[in-house]
C-alpha cells in the first residue's frame, strides 16, 4: 500500500494489520520546514520516535570564501548568513576584527550600531514570530508582523540603501553616518511598536489552542538545553539567564539598561514568551539609545588595508537566535587565515531531535518553528 | 413502466457490484463496489417509497460502516493481501451456502404465483400520497408493536459499546 | 605527541620567559605557501615584520592553568593568552579527558564551539579547537588539540552533546576522525563527496567533479 | 421501443422541474462558490490590513472566474503510483456528495427542489456524509503519506463530529416534530421563537461541529499546509483539486443552510410573529439599496473605463434586486410572492452571517493538534450533546405540562441549558485536571 513506498524492508514481514513504523520525510521543498531543511521522522501513527536533520542543501562554503578574500571584502558575504538578521550577523564580523586589530569603534559608531541591531532583533523576531503562528494555523499574525517588519526595513533603506542584506558596518565602526531623521524614525516606530505587541499578545497569549499546542510541547531542560549547546531565547526559556549582551557587553549594551527574560520549563510557550519580551526590551533599548547619540566620529583609524597581527580571536555577540560566534585566525596577511563562524541556528537545531521526541507530527512543525531557525545559517 | 425500469436499473447495479466486490483483488476497489452495491440497494428503498430506510441505509451503511472499513483497510498492507489466494477455503462452502440460499428464495417466488395468499403478501399498490408517512411508520411500528424487541436490542448494543469501551481501556 | 610545535606556531613555545624573539615573524610563511590559489594579492613573506613591541601571545599562567598541569601535567603543551583570551593546547590523545575535567571541576559546561584548522606545514597539521564558556565563571577558554592528518581525536560528543554535529561538521570539511561519536558521517556536504573542502590544499574552486556529474547530471557547479 | 420512449416521457413529465433545478445548481454553484472564495479573500485581507485581490476586475470581482479559467487550462497531473481509477472517482464522489445534498435544502419557501421530502434535513445530512469518501479514497489513492495521513484524519475527525453534530440536530428536531424542512420553519413560526434560542447549547454544539466536518480552521488538520502540505488534496492539482474546493465549500454552504433551516428560523425574519416589527420588512431593499450606492459612490475613483461600466453595472444590479425584494410589498400584483422572495433573502442573509462567522473564525485561532481535536469531540462535545438531547427532552415534557409555548418555553428550557453547560463544564475541569500528568509523563518519552 502507499506506505509501503518508503517503509523498511522489514516492514513487508508485518501482519496485515500490523501497525507500521512509517517513515515520513519532511522538506526539503514542505512549507513548514523554513527553508531547506530536511528532516526525516520516524512515526509510530503520528507519534515520533525518531528523527534525523539533513542539512546542507544551501551549503555555500562561507567559510572557504572568507579565505580567499580580504577582511573586508568578506564582510558583506556574512550577510547571507542569517539573512533575515543581516545587521547583527556584520556586527559580529566588524566587532571580531576589531578585537583582532585591537581597535575600537568610536562611541557614534558604537551606539548607532546598537540601535541598529536592536530593530533587526526585532525584525527577526517578527519575521519568527509571524511563520511559527502561521505553522501553527494562525494566519493572521504574519502579516501584522510583516507590517510592522517592513517599518524597520525602511530604516534600514534609508540608513543603508539595503533592506536585507545590509552591510551596515565597517571594520572600525561605521561607512555611513546616521540620517537627520534617524532618530525621529526609531521613535516613531518605538512608540507604535507597543500597542502592536499588545494586538499580537491578544491574538494568541491566552488563546487557548494556542496554549494547548505550545504548552508542554518540545521541553527543553536547562541542563539539556547547555548540553546541546543551545542558545539566545531557546536557553533563556530553559530558564538560564544569560545573554551576551550583560554577560560580555559589547557595541554599546553596557549603557542601557535592560532586562533578560527568561522561561521556567523551556517548552514552546517559554520561548514564545521569552521572544515576546525580547522584542519590548530591544524596543527599549533602541529608545534609550535614541535619548542620547554621541556625536564625534564613525570611524576608527584602521588604514585601507587591513594586515591585523597574527593571532586568533573568537568573538562571540548575541544575534536574535543566540550566540552568533567568529573565530578569525590572521597570519598577518590581508586575507584572513581562517574563519570560523558559530551560526547559533545550527546549534540549536541539533536540539530538535531531543525536543521532538514523543511529540506528534504537528508537533515537529511548532518545534520547528519556535527553535528560530535560518537555513542560511546552518548551512553556510 | 418507470418504476420497473428505475427497479432493473438499481437491481442490475447492486447485483454486479456485488460480484465485483467479491472478485477484485484490490480491497479498495471492492470497497468502493460495496458501497455501490449499497447505494443502489439504497435507491430501491427509494424507489418503494420508504424513504426513511433509504437515509437509514445511507447514514448507517454507507456513511458510518464502510467509512470503517475504508478506514481500516487503509491500515492495511495491500499488498499482501493482493498476493493471498482469494476463494482459497470456503470456495466449497461458500458455493453451497448461495446455492442454498438461491433454492429459497427461487422456492418462495415460485410457491407466491402458484399458492396465493401463502407466501410473501404482495401489497397491492398504493397511491403514493394514501401511504403513511414513512418514518411515522417506522417509529410506530418500533416504539409500539416492537417495543421489547427493539428495547433488547437497545441494551445489547449498549453492552457491546461498554464492552469495547472496557476492552480498549484496558490495553493502555 | 611529545614533539610539539616543530616550528611554525603562531606563539612563544617556551612557557617561561617573556620577551620571546620575534614571534610574529614566524607564521607567515606557512599560510603563504598553504593557499596555492595564487589569489592572494600581496606577498606577505616579506614585508610582515612591522616591528610590534607589543607581545600579543604571552604565555599565561593562572590557578587554571596551575590546575589542570597539577592534574595532567604533561598533557597540557602550552599556555598562552593571546589579546586576552586562555589558549591552552593539550595532548591530543587526552582531548575527552581533559574535555571531562573542565566540565566537571571547572564548570566550563557550554562548548561554545567545535572547528579545526588546517596547518599544512605543520607535522601535525590539524588543529581542533574547542570553545568554552563558564556560566559560573562568566569566563571563555580555548583548547586546542593538535592531530596529524589521519590521527584518530578522542570525541567530546560524550562530554558535550553539542559536540555531535559540530566534530561531523569538523570532519566534513577537514576529514578528523573522531573516535567515539555516535555518527560520523558527512553533515553538510553530499554523503558520497571526495576530499575535503575547507583543507588548505583544496582549492576554493576545486570540486567533486564526479559527484556533481553523477548527481546533477552537469559538467561542472562552477 | 415504444415503452421505452413512454417510460422516458413519463420520466420527464414528472421530474422536469427537479432536472432543470439540478442543472442550474451544478450551473451555478460554482460561481457562487467563486464568489463566496473571492468575499473570504477579501474579509481575509480586511482582517490582515491589506487589500487582497484588486487586479481583475474592480477590486477583483472577476477574479473567481480568471481563477476558474487558471484552474482548468492548468495541467492534469496524476501521480505515476496512483491508483488511476480511484483518483478519477474520488473529487467526482466529494463533488456529487456535495451537490446532492444542495437538492434537499429550501432556500425559502418557493425554492426547493425535492419538495416536501418526508426525511428532508436526514436526507441533506446523511447524502453529504458521503462526501468523506472522495476525501478518504482520494488521499487513499494519492499513494503518498501526506495525503494518507490526511484522509486518515479527516475520516477519524468526520466520524467523531457527525455524532455530536446528529446529536445537537436532535435537540432541534425534539422541538420541531418532524424532519420536514417546510414543518421544521413553519414549527419556529409557530412557536414565535428560534430553536436556536430555546436550545442554545445545541445550537453551539452543531456550529462546532460543523466547522470540524467542513474542515475549516481551527479544525482544518485533514488540509494543514504546515503540517501535511495540502492533507488529501497534496497530489490533486488543476481542475481536480478545484472540484475538492468546490465540495468544500458546497458543503459549507449545506452545514450553514441546516443551521439556519433548524436553529435561526429558516426563511422567516427575526420575530416572525411580532406584527409591530414589520418594519424589518423593509431592511432587505434598504440593504441592497446602500450597497448598490456604495457602489456609485466608488464608481468615480475607479481608474479604467470599464471599471467603472462593471462598477456601475453592480450597482444596478443591486438596485435591480432592492426592487424586487420591495415589490412584493408595495404591488398589490406581486403580494403572493412576498414570502418566497424575502424568505430567500432571509435565508441567504442568514447563511452569509453563518458562514461569515466561520471565516472569522478562520483567520483568528491558531489550528489544533490532532489529539485535542479528538479530544474536544469525544470528551466534550460528545456528552455535552447527549447530556443536552436528554435535557432538552425533560424540558420538553415539563413545558408540555405547564402548556408552555413559545417564548415561555424559556423557562423550562433554559435551566436544562445551563445544567449542560455546568456538566460540560464540570467535564472539563475534571480534563484539565487529569491533563498535568499526562503533560508530565511526555518528557519521560524522550529516549
Amino acid at each position: 500500500m502507499a506506505m509501503d513506498t518508503t517503509t523498511d524492508s522489514r516492514d513487508k514481514q508485518q501482519t496485515l494489520l500490523g501497525a507500521d513504523e512509517l517513515v515520513l520525510n519532511m522538506g526539503p521543498q514542505h512549507p513548514s520546514t523554513h527553508g531547506v531543511l530536511r528532516v526525516k521522522l520516524k512515526l509510530d501513527g503520528e507519534r515520533v520516535i525518531g528523527s534525523e536533520c539533513m542539512i546542507g542543501y544551501l551549503h555555500r562554503g562561507v567559510e572557504k570564501i572568507a579565505e580567499h578574500r580580504t577582511y573586508q571584502q568578506f564582510a558583506p558575504y556574512v550577510d547571507r548568513m542569517d539573512y533575515v538578521a543581516a545587521v547583527s550577523n556584520g556586527l559580529g564580523y566588524c566587532e571580531a576584527i576589531e578585537k583582532l586589530l585591537m581597535v575600537e569603534a568610536p562611541p557614534r559608531a558604537k551606539v548607532i550600531r546598537t540601535i541598529l541591531t536592536e530593530l533587526q532583533r526585532i525584525a527577526s523576531h517578527l519575521l519568527w514570530l509571524g511563520t511559527h503562528a502561521l505553522d501553527i494555523g494562525a494566519l493572521t499574525p504574519l502579516f501584522y508582523c510583516f507590517r510592522e517588519r517592513e517599518e524597520i526595513l525602511k530604516i534600514f533603506e534609508k540608513y543603508c540603501g539595503a533592506r536585507l542584506t545590509t552591510h551596515a558596518f565597517r571594520i572600525g565602526g561605521l561607512q555611513y553616518d546616521a540620517y537627520d531623521t534617524l532618530e525621529k524614525d526609531v521613535e516613531r516606530f518605538c512608540k507604535a511598536f507597543e500597542p502592536r505587541i499588545k494586538d499580537y499578545e491578544d491574538l494568541l497569549t491566552q488563546n487557548r489552542i494556542w496554549l494547548g499546542r505550545t504548552k508542554g510541547v518540545g521541553i527543553l531542560t536547562a541542563a539539556d538545553a547547555i548540553a546541546l549547546g543551545a542558545t539566545g531565547p531557546v536557553l533563556r526559556a530553559s530558564g538560564v539567564k544569560w545573554d551576551i549582551r550583560k554577560a560580555m557587553p559589547y557595541a554599546a549594551y553596557d549603557q542601557y539598561k535592560f532586562e533578560i527574560p527568561v522561561g521556567s520549563t523551556g517548552d514552546t510557550y517559554d520561548r514564545y514568551m521569552v521572544r515576546m519580551e525580547e522584542m519590548r526590551q530591544s524596543r527599549l533599548i533602541c529608545l534609550q539609545a535614541i535619548e542620547n547619540i554621541p556625536t564625534g566620529p564613525i570611524l576608527a583609524k584602521v588604514g585601507k588595508v587591513l594586515k591585523p597581527p597574527p593571532g586568533e580571536v573568537y568573538h562571540a555577540i548575541e544575534a536574535p537566535k543566540g550566540e552568533l560566534g567568529y573565530y578569525v585566525i590572521s597570519d598577518g596577511t590581508v586575507q584572513p587565515y581562517r574563519v570560523r563562524i558559530r551560526p547559533p541556528s545550527f546549534v540549536n537545531l541539533q536540539a530538535f531531535d531531543k525536543m521532538a521526541r514523543g511529540h506528534l507530527v504537528a508537533d515537529v512543525v511548532a518545534i520547528i518553528g519556535t527553535l528560530d531557525i535560518v537555513l542560511g545559517e546552518v548551512d553556510r | 413502466m418507470l418504476d420497473q425500469v428505475i427497479f432493473y436499473f438499481f437491481a442490475a447495479i447492486a447485483v454486479i457490484s456485488a460480484i465485483l466486490t467479491v472478485t477484485r483483488r484490490n480491497v479498495v476497489h471492492s470497497a468502493i463496489f460495496l458501497i455501490t452495491a449499497l447505494l443502489a440497494t439504497a435507491g430501491i428503498f427509494l424507489q418503494l417509497r420508504a424513504e426513511f430506510l433509504f437515509i437509514v441505509q445511507i447514514i448507517l451503511y454507507v456513511g458510518g460502516i464502510m467509512v470503517l472499513f475504508v478506514f481500516v483497510i487503509m491500515l492495511v498492507n495491500l499488498d499482501v493481501a493482493v498476493r493471498q489466494l482469494r476463494f482459497a477455503r470456503q470456495k466449497w462452502v461458500a458455493l453451497l451456502i448461495s446455492l442454498a440460499l438461491a433454492a429459497q428464495v427461487g422456492l418462495m417466488l415460485w410457491s407466491t404465483g402458484k399458492m396465493p395468499g401463502q407466501g410473501v403478501p404482495v401489497l397491492a399498490a398504493v397511491p403514493a400520497d394514501k401511504l403513511p408517512l414513512n418514518s411515522e411508520a417506522v417509529a410506530k411500528s418500533l416504539f409500539e408493536t416492537y417495543l421489547l424487541p427493539f428495547e433488547i436490542a437497545s441494551v445489547l448494543l449498549l453492552v457491546a459499546m461498554i464492552g469495547a469501551v472496557v476492552m480498549a481501556k484496558k490495553r493502555t | 605527541m611529545a614533539d610539539e610545535p616543530k616550528e611554525k606556531q603562531p606563539s612563544p613555545v617556551p612557557a617561561g620567559d617573556k620577551p620571546a624573539s620575534s614571534p610574529a615573524a614566524i607564521p607567515p610563511p606557512k599560510p603563504a605557501a598553504a593557499a596555492p590559489t595564487g589569489v592572494t594579492p600581496p606577498r606577505p613573506a616579506v614585508p610582515v615584520p612591522p616591528k610590534p613591541p607589543v607581545q600579543l601571545q604571552t604565555p599565561l599562567n593562572n590557578e587554571l592553568v596551575g590546575r589542570i598541569r597539577a592534574k595532567f601535567g604533561p598533557v597540557l603543551v602550552e599556555a598562552i593568552e593571546d589579546r586576552k583570551q586562555a589558549i591552552l593546547t593539550v595532548e591530543c590523545g587526552k582531548l575527552a579527558e581533559v574535555a571531562q575535567y573542565l566540565r566537571d571541576e571547572e564548570k566550563f559546561d557550554l562548548l561554545s564551539d567545535l572547528t579545526a584548522v588546517d596547518w599544512p606545514k605543520r607535522e601535525k597539521r590539524l588543529d581542533v579547537v574547542l570553545n568554552l564558556y563558564s556560566f559560573a565563571k562568566n569566563e571563555r577558554l580555548r583548547v586546542k588539540a593538535r592531530a596529524a592528518d589521519g590521527e584518530q581525536v578522542p570525541s567530546v560528543a560524550g562530554v558535550w552533546p553539542t559536540a555531535n554535529w559540530l566534530e561531523r561538521e569538523a570532519f566534513d570539511m577537514f576529514g578528523i576522525v573522531f573516535t567515539g561519536h555516535p555518527n560520523l558521517t558527512r553533515i553538510l556536504l553530499p554523503d558520497e563527496w571526495q576530499g575535503y573542502p575547507l583543507r588548505k590544499d583544496y582549492d576554493i574552486i576545486e570540486q567533486d567533479t564526479s559527484w556533481v556529474k553523477d548527481n546533477l547530471g552537469i559538467e561542472s557547479g562552477q | 421501443m415504444q415503452a421505452v420512449t413512454q417510460a422516458t416521457l413519463e420520466f420527464v413529465k414528472q421530474y422536469w422541474a427537479p432536472l432543470v433545478c439540478g442543472l442550474v445548481i451544478v450551473g451555478v454553484l460554482p460561481l457562487i462558490v467563486g464568489y463566496v472564495v473571492l468575499v473570504e479573500r477579501k474579509i481575509m485581507a480586511d482582517m490582515q490590513a491589506r487589500l487582497g485581490p484588486m487586479r481583475v476586475g474592480p477590486h477583483g470581482l472577476l477574479q473567481p472566474i480568471a481563477d476558474a479559467v487558471k484552474l482548468l487550462i492548468k495541467e492534469d497531473i496524476i501521480p505515476e503510483d496512483a491508483d488511476k481509477l480511484v483518483f478519477w472517482l474520488a473529487p467526482v464522489l466529494s463533488v456529487a456528495a456535495a451537490l446532492l445534498a444542495i437538492a434537499g435544502l429550501a432556500i425559502g419557501p418557493a425554492f426547493q427542489i425535492a419538495k416536501d421530502v418526508n426525511i428532508g434535513i436526514l436526507f441533506v445530512v446523511g447524502v453529504s456524509a458521503m462526501g468523506i469518501f472522495g476525501i478518504v479514497l482520494g488521499g487513499w489513492a494519492s499513494n503518498s503519506h501526506y495525503s494518507l495521513i490526511g484522509a486518515l484524519r479527516s475520516s477519524a475527525q468526520l466520524v467523531s463530529y457527525e455524532t455530536a453534530a446528529g446529536m445537537a440536530l436532535v435537540c432541534g428536531l425534539l422541538f420541531a416534530g418532524s424532519l420536514n424542512i417546510t414543518s421544521i420553519v413553519q414549527a419556529q413560526y409557530d412557536q414565535g421563537v428560534w430553536f436556536g434560542l430555546l436550545a442554545p447549547v445545541a445550537f453551539f454544539t452543531y456550529l462546532v461541529a460543523s466547522i470540524a466536518e467542513t474542515n475549516r480552521a481551527p479544525f482544518d488538520l485533514p488540509e494543514a499546509e504546515s503540517e501535511l502540505v495540502a492533507g488529501y488534496m497534496t497530489e490533486f492539482s488543476g481542475f481536480r483539486w478545484s472540484l475538492y474546493f468546490l465540495a468544500e465549500y458546497t458543503n459549507m454552504i449545506v452545514v450553514a443552510s441546516v443551521a439556519t433551516t433548524l436553529f435561526l428560523g429558516g426563511w422567516l425574519r427575526p420575530f416572525p410573529r411580532t406584527t409591530w416589527l414589520s418594519f424589518i420588512d423593509f431592511f432587505p431593499p434598504l440593504l441592497m439599496v446602500g450597497i448598490g450606492v456604495y457602489c456609485l459612490m466608488r464608481t468615480p475613483k475607479q481608474p479604467v473605463r470599464v471599471q467603472q461600466t462593471f462598477m456601475l453595472a453592480v450597482a444596478g444590479l443591486c438596485f435591480a434586486v432592492a426592487l424586487v425584494l420591495v415589490a412584493p410589498m408595495l404591488v398589490p400584483a406581486v403580494k403572493p410572492l412576498h414570502d418566497g422572495i424575502l424568505g430567500a433573502f432571509w435565508f441567504i442573509f442568514k447563511v452569509s452571517l453563518y458562514i461569515y462567522f466561520f471565516m472569522w473564525l478562520r483567520f483568528t485561532l491558531p489550528r489544533y493538534r490532532f489529539d485535542q481535536l479528538m479530544r474536544l469531540g469525544w470528551h466534550f462535545l460528545i456528552p455535552l450533546s447527549i447530556i443536552n438531547v436528554l435535557l432538552i427532552g425533560i424540558a420538553m415534557i415539563v413545558g408540555t405540562y405547564f402548556h408552555l409555548q413559545g417564548w415561555s418555553l424559556l423557562l423550562t428550557t433554559s435551566p436544562a441549558s445551563i445544567i449542560a453547560l455546568i456538566i460540560a463544564l464540570f467535564i472539563l475541569a475534571t480534563e484539565q485536571k487529569s491533563e498535568p500528568q499526562k503533560s508530565s509523563a511526555a518528557p519521560d518519552s524522550y529516549a
